[in-house]
């Protein structure tokens, strides 16, 4: 035992070292000045001097970090809609010819939906690739973990989806959102369910909720459920493992219930599952009213997977497509260029505006200097695609000196939130019917199972 | 739960009496110099049935304990079980439903018949090759990708039946190429600690599958039309209060709901449960098969190659898994990853029942469906029932592995 | 001064009684031969005395220590060690490792350098002490048998079941395992040889056992029990088959 | 020089270096040009982290032949542990009346929080106290990091023991099975039991030195670097010893054969609990430490995947020895992420983020298919070669022809005749179940 231990603490040594000086060596294809840099996942030098402490470094690129999750068991449909936004975002700039007049480098990383992985690869952003901010985010415990990190270092990071609000309310400089919060986007469930009782004579005593266990799902599903309770609406929560295939046990126990609604929480493929098995079961968007996820508007996958799922209700994030601005339009044309998709997810949208936002603000700050970055966030006025994104409650208006929740703070106050809805099959995502609010309604709301 | 405090009890009473019965049967059997093999397991359900009302019988007249002895007994704890539950909690909807509870039932039914056909692909493998392959999932997985792929975007309006056939070849292929390369060497002597190997062996497999297909498909959720919508009927034909199928379901006496999805799926595995009977017990190479399974040494007397054996029962065991998974993909949304938790089960039927037992993996399978709809169906906390689905299978695994390793007809350890 | 007990041994496998009411007694360093024809009961009643198996009733004393309720482990910490039929060399392990096993699974305290000593003189009398660093399963099956009984006589117990020991060596390793066996027998432990080769447990043992079907149906001097009829019954019944 | 020696002088200076490393750190400035950011120093710690969670596997499976699929179970078990102490526990100079008071020695007070959710805000029973029940000056104090480590060390060994009794009479498959088992129902039960272990959100810890240590602050990677180098230090010195020691001595016999081991007298029962035992302790260790490092711990780590990859940097590395295993794993943690890089070939563009993990697939496979001992193994014996490293000498053919039975060179492990062999079959068989 004792001639293998020593052989292989030799052997660990070699490696060792032999790694560390790969990890650290500088790498002969960094981008080059000229080129366009939408570098995804390289590892490029930390040697070279920062660039903003000389002039002859004027070319350097500004790095830009971007989280997404893009392996398993992250959500890689998400992900990689993400990070086809940013990437957009990244050529863009440099079209315009960069930040400052240097090129932009955006470094996409794989958060693989694990808080652990989330916190390495932010500390890798800052402490290897010196990013200056970083945008994206898909996992609200992923956020929750790089928050920490991004306050350790300095470095701002601009959410595009993580909703959970605590992220938002531990009130960090460094943390700004321009996703919706988790409760607010219950809220407008809720008041959209009321007004479908109050204002369209639906019958609505009881609703069922479907949630998927996650940092997503729970939260969500307990705000609904205290915004029914206040409406004088009964609710039945049922929450599942996010690997669930078979629902058909499930959907019995709803049908028991008998509810007026169902409102499906769950994401991803789970979401599809559930409401297909419970078309299946008779009880689906077609049989009783429901509010499917907003992974249903990824519309190809959605009728693939869920060819029942005509009369959806489901929430948008996001402005509709009729109202866009001139950014969504111009931002959908080359999104729909490359993906073959009709129209852009919400957080596509919004990773895309958080990359755009951290280059408006190098410009207004003038400088790299993540401080100066953070300077500028507070005070900025970008015209994004989601529309003019702000930030009023900051430092200079707290939460305290605003009267406002904590929540708010460093959070894009009016990310437009619509109901839609399927009202033919095989519908393409960006012809479904607004129904909700009335100021954006393109057509009235079909109920369905009302006798 | 109203009064949970009556199911605590019960359950307590069963627990106690049954641990007792457990460790004091086989003394009292040793002693009287009676065959003590099932005085440990029989000892304790026939305690944990009615308590100091069937051990004292037992231990004075102490009977020899047969399987049909056994089999009573976990009915009476099974009644128990249930009447304590339903004692408890009289208003939860397994008890006052009748309905709801047929429903379950039939759900359990059908859906535990498909995972029937995937154990029995495992326990085939386990007959032949004494292993069991942790990549039994990938290729559920990978048959459900090659019929989607197949009916939905190579070959659209082709007859599902064909793109079954096509991820029966695909799976079939790819186990007899594995089992070529890396499990036929076992047979030689050139790889030490066989089992070990097989476990990792496959485990690697189960890994890269899954991996590459991810990398081919990407990963977004894709899932097969139907394969055979029911037409629109009614029975009497205005009220449908007998039979009711629109093409999504049928529906019958207005109260048992199955979805035509899962029926098909249902259907469809038991015609392959028959066409694997008549292979297994009507052709010379299912004969074969059976022999090396029951005896490799003389079977390999009486001409039959063990080695070619050992590749078709792999291949044969990929291919039935791959045919549960084509089944399966007009019923769930399909990913590179659905095989983690449809292997999961397959390894709680395969234990279940017995590993290598034909019988056991089916009835073992028609167990984990059933098990799986009453945990969903009957747990009352709304917010847990679900949540739990995948420890319910491992539940049973732990406990079947603890108390009678052999499972329900496994040959004696 | 050794004594094994069996009292009254009967083992049923599933309804298949393999063992009826079987009994006897081992006073001092006997040499004894334990046959049968296959089928007997020999590997069940060795798996029995040496608590792999528990009897399904019946009772195995030793030293007036009841040994059948113990695991192996401790039977052979009581002082009964046993080869198997087919053996079963420790094979990714050394010679001298496959030693030490046993000599320090005896003692508590101990520690490897104080076994070498020893392992070294048993691998010189077995013959293979150029072997000692050799993984096990580069041995022949002879060296392979010659290294069980080596761990034997680490294991240092008052009395050794060997089951099979002949099958299938060499005539001259058999030379090797025959004077283990007397030279060990003549240091005073008590041997149970199970063997098919009649000849050799003829001249090698004092006292013979004989197995049928379960029963024993002989009990004594060798060139007796070659005489009884029920012996000879026996092994004619199975030369019909 | 000999080998013996040779390798003691470069295991030393293994050591040292793995100690200096920091100094080339850019939180101490580097070291000339070398200068290693917080990402790598971050790397060098997971790698630790995943070196102690493979060789301990490997002491488990590689030496005692016992191939569990809980390890990082146990893992968790350590981190939730540590994490749920911080949550719940808190020491007070006054009884809190609203919390569940537990009374210690003096005037001291152990209070068991209850936290219920108020909308978004987790509301203890302990801050209301604070305002209406504690007397003014009552100290608060939170339960230290090194105790509540210690307890997750606990943990673990008790539940390493519980599985290791549990396990005793499951052989490979059937231990492989029950362990995944054990694992997917704890997974279960954390992503399910939200008010306590926050689910699939995940439990946050204290870091591990939440006051700083030496001048460095909370979030320093040069203390955490130095911890978990210290433990992997300290169980790779503990695997060394025991595996050298009779422990490991038995475990192996138990590995190759039970029943023979049994019959000459190992207490099988002892070794195999034992062996469960302290595995388990070692990988809750890792797990608290690396909870409190990362600050966040969700039952994702528990996923089949996180299990196969601490497999793989141990099979990869070479099963059957704490070394390679280690080596293993920091050299795959490296690599793992050394390749998130983007290939092109011509017209092929390969996505190295999806592709590695199906090359390191097949690298497992044909690792296991062709060089069992590991791809580390075949360096080890070359250097080695020549010297008289137990385990690489029986590699050469069977010593002097003479000395060996002809007859047996073709049957070596063969029975004596046709019964014996059938029996050989079944014995197999058997151990198999």
């Amino acid at each position: 035992m004792n001639r293998s231990r020593t052989l292989i603490w030799s052997a660990i040594a070699l490696t060792l070292l032999a790694l560390l000086l790969a990890a650290c060596a500088p790498q002969a294809e960094t981008v080059g000045e000229a080129e366009p840099a939408a570098q995804e996942e390289a590892a490029p030098a930390p040697t070279e001097a920062p660039a903003e402490e000389s002039d002859d470094m004027a070319m350097e690129p500004v790095k830009i970090g971007a989280l997404a999750p893009l392996s398993a068991p992250g959500a890689v449909v998400g992900g990689e809609a993400m990070r086809e936004a940013m990437l957009i975002a990244a050529e863009e700039l440099n079209e315009r010819g960069g930040i400052m007049g240097r090129p932009v480098e955006l470094i996409i990383v794989d958060t693989e939906g694990l808080p652990e992985r989330g916190t390495a690869v932010v500390e890798r952003l800052i402490n290897q690739d010196g990013v200056v901010g970083i945008g994206g985010g898909y996992h609200s415990s992923v956020g929750v973990a790089a928050k920490e990190v991004a306050r350790d270092n300095g470095v701002p990071i601009v959410f595009a989806e993580t909703w959970n609000d605590t992220i938002t309310s531990v009130q960090y400089d460094e943390i700004f959102r321009i996703a919706p919060l988790s409760s607010e986007v219950s809220t407008v469930d809720v008041k959209f369910m009321q007004w479908l009782r109050d204002e369209n004579g639906m019958k609505l005593e009881k609703v069922v909720i479907l949630t998927e266990n996650t940092d997503y799902g729970i939260p969500a599903a307990e705000n609904t459920t205290a915004l029914l309770d206040e409406a004088g609406i009964a609710s039945v929560t049922f929450s599942v493992d996010i690997g669930t295939q078979d629902f058909a046990g499930i959907i019995e126990r709803v049908k028991a219930e008998s509810p007026d609604l169902i409102v499906t929480l769950a994401t991803g493929e789970a979401s599809y599952n559930f409401t297909q098995q419970a078309a299946d079961a008779g009880i689906g968007p077609q049989d009783v009213p429901t509010m499917c996820n907003q992974v249903s508007l990824v519309s190809d996958a959605f009728w693939t997977n869920v060819p029942d799922g005509n009369h959806c209700y489901v929430r948008r994030i996001g402005l509709p497509q009729q109202l866009y601005n001139d950014v969504a339009q111009a931002l959908v044309a080359e999104y729909s260029a490359r993906t073959g998709k009709d129209d852009i997810e919400s957080y596509a949208m919004a990773s895309y505006d958080s990359i755009m936002l951290i280059a408006q603000a190098i410009e207004d700050a003038g400088s790299t200097d993540p401080s100066d970055i953070i300077d500028a966030l507070e005070n900025i006025n970008h015209m994004g695609a989601l529309g003019p994104i702000t930030f009023p409650i900051n430092r200079s208006n707290t939460p305290e000196q605003a009267g406002v929740d904590p929540k708010w703070w460093h959070q894009f106050p009016d990310p437009a939130i619509t109901i839609v809805q399927y009202q033919e099959e095989g519908q393409d995502a960006t012809e479904t019917t607004v129904v909700y609010p009335v100021i954006y309604q393109t057509g009235a709301p079909i109920i369905v199972g009302q006798e | 739960m109203e009064n949970a405090a009556i199911f605590g009890w019960a359950l307590l009473w069963i627990i106690c009496w049954g641990a007792l019965g457990g460790v004091v049967t086989p003394r009292i059997y040793a002693r009287k110099d009676l065959e003590i093999s099932q005085a440990s397991f029989g000892g304790a359900v026939i305690g944990a049935a009615l308590g100091p009302f069937s051990l004292l019988p037992l231990w004075v007249a102490t009977p020899k304990i047969t399987n049909r002895l056994i089999g009573i007994a976990i009915a009476i704890v099974v009644g128990i079980f249930i009447a304590a539950f339903a004692l408890a909690d009289p208003d939860n909807l397994c008890v006052a439903n009748g309905g709801f509870v047929i429903s379950q039932l039939a759900n359990g039914i059908v859906i535990g018949i498909i995972y029937g056909l995937m154990a029995l692909g495992l326990t085939l493998i386990f007959s032949i090759l004494g292993v069991v392959s942790f990549a039994h999932g990938e290729f559920y997985m990978i048959g459900g990708m090659v019929t989607y792929f197949i009916s939905a975007k190579w070959l659209p309006g082709v007859s599902p039946l064909v793109a079954i056939l096509a991820s029966c070849i695909v799976t079939f292929a790819i186990g007899y190429l594995f089992e070529r390369i890396f499990l036929r060497p076992m047979g030689s002597g050139e790889i030490e600690r066989p089992t070990e190997y097989a476990i990792l062996v496959t485990f690697g497999l189960a890994f890269f599958l899954q991996y590459f297909t991810q990398a081919l498909t990407s990963a977004v959720p894709v899932k097969a039309q139907r394969f055979f919508p029911f037409p629109r009927a009614e029975l009497p034909a205005d009220s449908g209060a007998l039979l009711k199928m629109t093409p999504g379901n049928v529906t019958i006496f207005d109260a048992v709901s199955i979805p035509n999805p899962r029926f098909t799926a249902a259907v469809l595995a038991l015609l392959m449960l028959a066409a694997l009977l008549w292979f297994l017990y009507r052709t010379w190479v299912g004969k074969a098969l059976r022999a090396v399974s029951q005896d490799r040494q003389a079977a390999a007397v009486t001409g039959i190659n063990p080695d070619s054996m050992n590749s078709l029962a792999f291949s044969m065991g990929a291919m039935l898994a791959g045919l549960s998974g084509a089944s399966l993909v007009q019923v769930f949304s399909w990913l590179p990853q659905v095989g983690i938790p449809a292997a999961a089960r397959s390894f709680v039927i395969i234990v279940l029942g017995g590993m290598g037992s034909l019988p056991g993996a089916f009835l073992g399978g028609l167990i984990v469906g059933l098990v799986e709809a009453a945990g969903t169906g009957c747990i009352p906390d709304a917010t847990r029932a679900a949540a739990y689905i995948p420890a319910y299978g491992m539940v049973i695994l732990t406990l079947v592995l603890l108390l009678k390793p052999t499972g329900l007809f496994g040959r004696e350890l | 001064m050794l004594n094994l007990t069996a009292n009254n041994i009967f083992k049923n496998f599933g309804g298949l009684e393999v063992l009826k009411d079987v009994s006897f007694t081992v006073e001092g360093p006997e040499l004894i031969g334990l046959i049968g024809p296959n089928g007997a009961g020999k590997t069940t009643l060795t798996n029995i005395l040496d608590g792999a198996l528990k009897p399904s009733s019946g009772t195995v004393y030793m030293n007036g220590e009841r040994i059948d309720t113990r695991p192996p482990y401790g039977v052979a910490r009581a002082g009964l060690g046993r080869t198997f039929q087919v053996t079963r060399a420790f094979r990714r392990m050394t010679v001298l490792e496959n030693l030490l096993i046993p000599a320090m699974a005896m003692r508590a305290t101990a520690r490897q350098r104080d076994f070498e000593k020893k392992a070294q003189d048993v691998l010189e009398f077995l013959t293979i002490a150029h072997l000692r660093n050799e993984y096990a399963r580069a041995l022949s099956g002879g060296q392979q048998k010659l290294l069980e009984l080596g761990r034997l006589l680490m294991l240092d117990p008052q009395m050794i079941i060997l089951d099979e020991p002949f099958a299938g060596v060499h005539p001259r390793l058999m030379e090797v395992i025959y004077r283990y066996i007397t030279e060990t027998n003549a240091q005073g432990k008590a041997f149970i040889i199970i063997s098919h080769d009649m000849d050799t447990i003829f001249t090698l043992s004092r006292r013979l056992l004989v197995l049928n079907y379960g029963d024993l149906i002989a009990d004594g001097d060798p060139a007796v029990v070659r005489e009884d009829p029920l012996v000879k019954a026996a092994y004619l019944g199975e030369d019909e088959e | 020089m000999n080998p013996t020696a040779l390798f003691r002088v470069a295991g030393a200076a293994a050591v040292v270096i793995l100690l200096l490393i920091p100094l080339a750190s850019s939180e101490l400035g580097g070291l000339g040009p070398l200068v290693l950011s917080g990402y790598v120093m971050h790397l060098a710690i997971t790698a630790f982290f995943y070196a102690i969670l493979a060789s301990s596997w490997s002491l488990l499976a590689g030496y005692a032949g016992q191939f569990s699929f809980g390890h990082m179970a146990f893992m968790a078990i350590g981190g939730y542990t540590s994490g749920l102490i911080g949550k719940f526990i808190r020491f007070t100079t006054a009884p809190s009346e609203l919390c569940t008071d537990i009374p210690l020695f003096g005037s001291w007070w152990l209070v068991v929080l209850n936290i219920r959710r108020v909308g978004t805000i987790d509301e203890s029973c302990l801050d209301m106290a604070k305002t209406e029940t504690l007397p003014a000056g009552t100290l608060i104090v939170f339960p230290p990091v090194w105790a509540s480590i210690a307890m997750g060390l606990v943990m673990g060994a008790t539940f390493g023991l519980l599985v290791g009794w549990l396990v005793l009479r499951l052989r490979s498959t059937y231990l492989a099975l029950f362990t995944i088992g054990f694992s997917e129902i704890l997974r279960a039960s954390i992503s399910a039991e939200i008010p306590i272990t926050e689910g699939q959100s995940g439990l946050e810890l204290v870091p591990l030195f939440p006051a700083g240590l030496l001048g460095f602050s909370s979030t320093s990677k040069i203390p955490p670097y130095y911890a978990m180098l210290l433990l992997f230090l300290v169980a790779m010195a503990m695997m060394t010893w025991l595996a050298g020691s009779r422990f490991g001595l038995f475990i192996r016999a138990i590995r190759e054969d039970e029943e023979a081991a049994a019959a000459l007298g190992v207490n099988i029962v002892r070794y195999k609990v034992l062996v469960f035992v302290i595995t388990s302790t070692l990988a809750a260790a890792a797990g608290a430490l690396q909870g409190h490092y990362i600050g966040i711990i969700t039952p994702n780590t528990l996923i089949i995947l996180q299990m196969s990859l601490v497999i793989a940097m141990a099979v990869i590395g070479g099963l059957e020895n704490i070394y390679t295993a280690s080596v293993g794993a920091i050299v795959i943690t490296f690599m793992l992420e050394l390749l998130r890089t983007n290939i092109t070939i011509g017209p092929l563009h390969i996505d190295m983020t999806l592709w590695r993990l199906v090359f390191f697939g097949l690298l497992l496979m044909l690792t296991l298919r062709f060089q069992r001992n590991g791809l580390l193994y075949p360096i080890l014996e070359r250097i080695s070669r020549g010297g008289v490293a137990a385990e690489t000498v029986s590699i050469r053919a069977a010593p002097d022809e003479d000395e060996v039975d002809v007859e047996d060179e073709e049957h070596p492990p063969s029975g004596p005749d046709e019964n014996a062999d059938a029996e050989a079959v079944n014995d197999h068989a058997e151990s198999d179940r």
